[in-house]
């Protein structure tokens, strides 16, 4: 094994030893009573309807709650668009 | 202590600062626009420290706060005994060093004059600065601006001497002005404050005694390499590659000065005689110093080139001021302060004559001298009286300033530095008569040359100089008041008012 | 209108992105002019918010009326407020200089695209300093990231690969960043940083918080150029068109500096990183190497922008051991080497863009004689270098200033003399170009000092390249001398109480 | 062994992020290190979306909306799995193919310049 190889590969193990530390103390899989499921989100679950009248949860906090970061996703977009295009166009000559 | 608010100081650091602009961006090809530039500055500058005197001398401090620049720290002037004859020296010597620049850059058809006019009027904003910077933070901006506005001119000849001169120059001084930061920095988290006091403000902080012994090494080390104290003063040799005029006011008066003036200040203004005696740290650095007196006397001694044995012969000057600021009686202290306008207008002297020598006969080492007192007497003249003020010979100034800095050693008890101060006292006659002797008593190959005097930019100024270092022999306080504003700083700092 | 003055900055460059490139088809030349009226609107707005800021304390702007934690915030707190503006200033600054730079380097049809790339760029740096939310803060990080790694392709020969190892980086990073904020989710269930500073101190032994912590600080370093991380940056900013290498080195790395400032402050507590696990030891240690190792690498360099990029990583080292020391004086003068450094390595970038465009020379060994061609430009650079060493009264000065009391009041005197040394490790650098450029006519050429002066034609870059140089110039000065209106109106509230 | 099973999302994103990380820096083709990096952002939305879920929770669209109100307390949060992570990964999916197609474009212009997507050859060439 080539000594690059090697050292990613320590890499590689160093991290996933911290990921895996980390997930020593995380909830279990389908907890709902995990912190995740019980500060933000049960505000949307409950009044998505009243405030968005969109029944569908996600999209009311895509579009809606969040929307803002959603305008940003799209921008994403663009700039990838407009990257490519200014770096793929051909010279005119 | 009274104190009075005026914009006083900050106009005569301005001065300069503003008219170094003029002169960069006056075009090359109008060299009198650019030098009346020069001389309308310094004549101000002078003007404007001259102004500040009577209200010093009675006894008030003037005292500036500019911006804040950091909590509890303000750009502070305050002009003092100490710093009014710093400024007053280095505005009145500027005056005398434009017009022999003029003469000098214009006879030798120099390059670059705009950078040349222009780093110079810098280091002069500089020095004032310095001169009166109410506290160490002020004092470490225009120190730091002084290393650097002086590099130009160390580096002016842009051939490859003066550009190792300039990197050594540079690495001398910005290492010490590292370290001068680090015990900046140290002393005021300790002591909250960086205010000078006459008498130190470092007492009565509880600050431990090795914290204490080792700010004040990297105090003295911080401002002791720009005063040429040995080991530190290699580059000062290297750095008379600089046109004359630069070697004169800068290596005479201004930069070494500023570095001598900055010990004096961290001695008296800092420390304190009190703190100084706690700390057992005074005797030490009177040996430190008295050992670069002797020992670049003999390097003087050693070398052949005129400029360089000038060079030797202020590093051990300049350590006469440290000591006697370090010996803390009132008398040595007297003396020390009072050696810093008398050594500049001696010193400032022979480095005028030997630039009118270069200029006139491009001869640059001592043992091409012979007979030159009989081509150029008046420079040679001038050259003669100085040195006889250099060995410490009545009536001339030097005689006065060494005679309380002898006197101080006898008051601190301290018999061993009278014996260093006698010593070099024969060692400064030991390398300068020789000089002397081969001017007017020896005769060159070619027979005695006829009266070929330099030009009168250049004579001028030497002899203002030298007529000065009579004068102030005679009458220690004509005009200026040096002696009273000495005495009274060393009675302030003694006194710890 | 001023209360909507934060989000004026983001919209109008946004809004102004979209349209550049429709109106660059029909006319080229027009996008340059729309961009830069465009950031002069930002520009304005940005001052606008810090006026405000300054008069009515923080701000806090709810996006589309839902209040946090539901929705997204932007808080502009004094320390944000400043630095919005700086980032707003000197892109309006680089913008200006940049034309001709831009006009040279770029093919004349890729304009559009260019400046609308240009204007998003700056718009998510802006969007990272004004957000208060942890995911919002993604979103713009990748908007930033995307839009540099196209611009940087742009440039040289090399530039291509450049970028492509800066995706590859720069993808680990913000993926990094994605797990640290979804770690912190797992166990807070939050996304809005006052509401997880809040829950924050009950988690502080928590495993999943520490692994987040180390993914945020891996993340944001490898975006600002932590040492050993910045292995993307030389080549990024030596390879990339000099008008970019202008802009991004004094924004970008700074905002990645500002974003370690607030996950560490306002998102962990400073308490965390000193007491809870040893991460402010160590982050010193790292700063402190790559302080070291900045510098020396940017003297072996001979190329001027590479030799800038290696000091960049040196001087982030400085406002990250501000950041360690975790003491008042510490954390002041990292916060303004920020803003010094952001002069300072924006002037100096500029200045590179100038002697690229006017005589293409990179080579240090070939800068003689550029100051008697170039005099306003060198007379800049000289302000700036001395910046960078820390000359007094330029910035560089009172940070490194503020970064000694931090050293020696915390005790750590092996920070004091790293920070020392390495100031003399910059004047080495930077005084060889000085000498180069300044002092060397006569150099070789034997002989003794009065030669005849060489005619060299004076042959000055654009006044409208100039001018922004010399500004940013003035602004170092600026900055240094009113360093404590700065500290005293923005800085000093990012101590926390208590802090020494 | 509960443990494990407990966890059992973790794991696989955790060996799905390795691998992809370790195509990214360890490979020399420059696809091969977009294709790793791919993966590792699919393993990122893999964990943030299995944070979302509920054991015994359903999709996050309301049951029985119509066009009248239903009372936010009449809701049992615990029915809905979380739309959070949900809303956040789709984000993350966009930038994920933005990022990829600008990788894309750098590998199609890096193939037409040096006529290879070996790193290594790259490097050679370039120095």
């Amino acid at each position: 094994m080539k000594p690059l190889k090697l050292l990613a590969l320590i890499t590689v193990l160093i991290t996933a030893f911290f990921l895996m530390y980390g997930v020593n103390e995380m909830p279990d899989w389908g907890n709902s009573s995990a912190p995740a499921s019980t500060h933000v989100s049960p505000y949307y679950i409950q009044h998505s309807q009243d405030d968005t009248d969109a029944p569908n949860f996600v999209s009311a906090v895509l579009a809606d709650y969040r929307g803002f970061d959603t305008l940003f996703e799209t921008t994403v977009i663009f700039c990838a668009g407009m990257a490519c295009m200014m770096l793929l166009r051909k010279k005119k000559k | 202590m009274n104190t009075v608010v005026s914009i006083k100081p900050l106009l005569a650091v301005l001065v300069s600062l503003v008219g170094a602009f003029f002169i960069l961006f006056t075009s090359s090809k109008r060299q009198n626009l650019r030098e009346s530039w020069t001389f309308i500055a310094a004549f101000i500058k002078f003007g404007i420290v001259l102004s500040m005197m009577p209200v010093i001398l009675h006894g008030k401090v003037i005292k500036l706060t500019l911006l804040e620049i950091a909590p509890g720290l303000s750009l502070m002037f305050k002009v003092d005994f100490l710093g009014i004859i710093f400024g007053l020296v280095a505005s009145g010597l500027w005056i005398v060093t434009s017009l022999y620049s003029i003469g000098y850059m214009r006879g030798l058809k120099e390059h670059a004059q705009n950078r040349y006019f222009f780093a110079f009027a810098l280091c002069l904003s500089a020095t004032m600065g310095i001169a009166f910077a109410g506290n160490l933070l002020t004092f470490y901006v225009f120190y730091e601006m002084l290393t650097i506005s002086t590099y130009p001119l160390v580096t002016h000849n842009e051939d490859e001497e003066a550009v190792k001169a300039g990197r050594k120059y540079l690495t001398y001084t910005l290492s010490a002005g590292v370290l001068l930061l680090f015990a900046i920095a140290a002393t005021y988290l300790y002591a909250g404050t960086l205010e000078f006091m006459p008498g130190g403000f470092l007492n009565g902080h509880n600050i431990p005694i090795g914290v204490l012994q080792f700010l004040l090494v990297a105090f003295l080390i911080g401002c002791g390499v720009k005063a040429g104290v040995m080991p530190f003063h290699a580059w000062l040799p290297s750095a008379m590659v600089a046109p004359t005029p630069v070697s004169a006011l800068l290596h005479a008066v201004a930069v070494v000065k500023a570095g001598v003036f900055g010990c004096v200040r961290i001695i008296a203004y800092v420390f304190g005689p009190v703190v100084l005696k706690d700390i057992h740290m005074w005797l030490i650095v009177a040996y430190f110093v008295s050992f670069t007196i002797i020992v670049s006397s003999l390097f003087a001694l050693a070398s052949d080139n005129l400029k360089r044995r000038l060079a030797f012969s202020t590093i051990s000057q300049l350590s006469y001021i440290i000591l006697g600021a370090a010996l803390l009686s009132k008398a040595s202290l007297t003396g020390s302060i009072l050696h810093i306008p008398n050594h500049a207008y001696m010193k400032i002297t022979l480095f005028f004559c030997a630039g009118a020598i270069f200029v006139k006969t491009g001869k640059k080492n001592i043992s091409e001298l012979d007979g030159i007192g009989w081509q150029m007497p008046i420079t040679m003249g001038a050259f003669t009286l100085v040195s006889f003020g250099m060995v410490g010979i009545p009536p001339l100034c030097g005689f006065i300033s060494k005679w309380y800095l002898c006197l101080g050693t006898l008051q601190a008890r301290e018999f061993f530095f009278l014996f260093v101060l006698l010593t070099s006292a024969v060692l400064n006659a030991a390398y300068f008569f020789p000089i002397v002797y081969a001017a007017f008593f020896r005769q060159p190959a070619g027979g005695r040359p006829a009266f070929n005097e330099a030009s009168l930019p250049l004579v001028i100024p030497l002899s203002i100089t030298a007529v000065m270092a009579v004068i102030f022999g005679i009458f220690p306080n004509f005009t200026f008041h040096f002696f009273d504003l000495a005495r009274n700083a060393a009675t302030t700092i003694i006194a710890g008012m | 209108m001023i209360h909507q003055a934060p989000i004026l900055t983001i919209a109008t460059l946004l809004l102004t992105a979209f349209w550049v490139p429709i109106i660059g088809m029909f006319k080229k030349e027009s996008a340059y002019y729309i961009a830069l009226a465009a950031i002069f609107i930002a520009f304005a707005a940005a001052c606008g918010t810090l006026y405000s800021v300054l008069l009515h304390g923080p701000i806090h702007y709810h996006m589309g009326g839902w209040p946090p934690p539901w929705g997204i915030e932007f808080v502009i707190d004094y320390l944000n407020a400043g630095v919005l503006v700086l980032i707003a200033l000197i892109s309006f600054l680089t913008t200006i200089s940049a034309k001709k730079s831009v006009e040279q380097e770029i093919n004349r049809d890729k304009w559009p695209a260019f400046w609308s790339l240009y204007l998003l760029l700056i718009m998510s740096l802006m969007g990272m300093t004004e957000t208060g939310d942890m995911f919002n803060m993604y979103v713009y990080l990748e908007v930033s990231s995307l839009t540099a790694y196209g611009l940087i392709a742009m440039g040289e020969d090399g530039a291509l690969i450049a970028s492509f190892n800066y995706v590859i980086l720069g993808s680990v990073g913000a993926s990094f960043y994605l797990l640290g904020v979804g770690y912190l989710y797992i166990v807070t269930g939050s996304l809005n940083m006052a509401d997880l500073y809040r829950l924050m101190p009950g988690l502080y032994h928590s495993k999943v918080v520490f692994t987040a912590f180390a993914f945020f600080m891996v993340g944001i370093g490898i975006k600002m150029g932590l040492f050993p991380l910045h292995v993307w940056l030389p080549d990024a900013y030596t390879r990339a068109p000099s008008a970019i290498s202008a802009l991004i080195a004094p924004t970008m790395t700074k905002v990645s500096a500002y974003v370690l400032f607030r996950i560490i402050l306002s998102v962990f507590h400073i308490q965390f990183s000193t007491m809870i696990i040893p991460a402010a030891k160590l982050l010193m240690w790292i700063a402190a190497v790559g302080i070291i190792y900045g510098s020396i690498m940017a003297i072996a360099q001979k190329d001027i922008k590479r030799m800038l990029a290696y000091s960049s990583i040196s001087q982030i080292g400085y406002i990250v051991l501000g950041l360690a020391l975790a003491n008042r004086m510490g954390l002041i003068g990292g916060a303004l080497h920020i803003f010094s450094h952001a002069f300072a390595k924006g002037c100096l970038f500029m200045v590179a863009m100038a002697i690229v465009y006017k005589t293409g020379i990179r080579n240090i060994d070939e800068f003689k004689d550029l100051n008697k061609k170039m005099p306003f430009t060198m007379a800049a650079f000289c302000v700036a270098a001395l910046s960078m060493v820390g000359v007094p009264p330029t910035a560089g000065f009172f940070s490194k200033w503020y970064l000694v009391l931090g050293t020696i009041s915390g005790r750590h005197w092996l920070m004091t003399a790293v920070i020392l040394a390495s100031s003399l490790l910059n004047a080495i650098y930077f005084f060889r170009i000085i000498e180069k450029t300044y002092f060397s006519s006569f150099l070789g050429g034997g002989g003794h000092g009065h030669h005849k002066t060489p005619t060299v034609v004076m042959t000055e870059a654009p006044a409208m390249m100039v001018i922004p140089i010399l500004l940013m110039a003035v602004g170092i000065l600026a900055v240094g001398l009113f360093n404590f209106q700065i500290i005293h109106h923005l800085l000093q509230f990012i101590v926390p109480g208590g802090l020494a | 062994m509960e443990f494990f099973l407990g966890k059992f999302n973790y794991w696989v994103y955790i060996a799905m992020m390795m691998i992809g990380f370790y195509a990214m820096i360890a490979k020399h083709n420059l696809v091969k290190k977009i294709i790793g990096m791919n993966i590792f952002q699919t393993a990122i939305i893999l964990f943030y979306v299995s944070i979302g879920t509920k054991k015994g929770g359903t999709i996050p669209i309301l049951e029985g909306a119509g066009h009248h109100a239903v009372a936010p307390e009449s809701i049992n949060v615990a029915h809905y799995i979380n739309p959070l992570p949900h809303v956040l990964m789709l984000t993350a999916i966009v930038v994920g193919v933005s990022v990829t197609g600008v990788a894309l474009a750098l590998i199609i212009l890096i193939y037409k310049r040096y006529n290879t997507v070996e790193e290594d050859e790259i490097l050679r060439q370039l120095s």
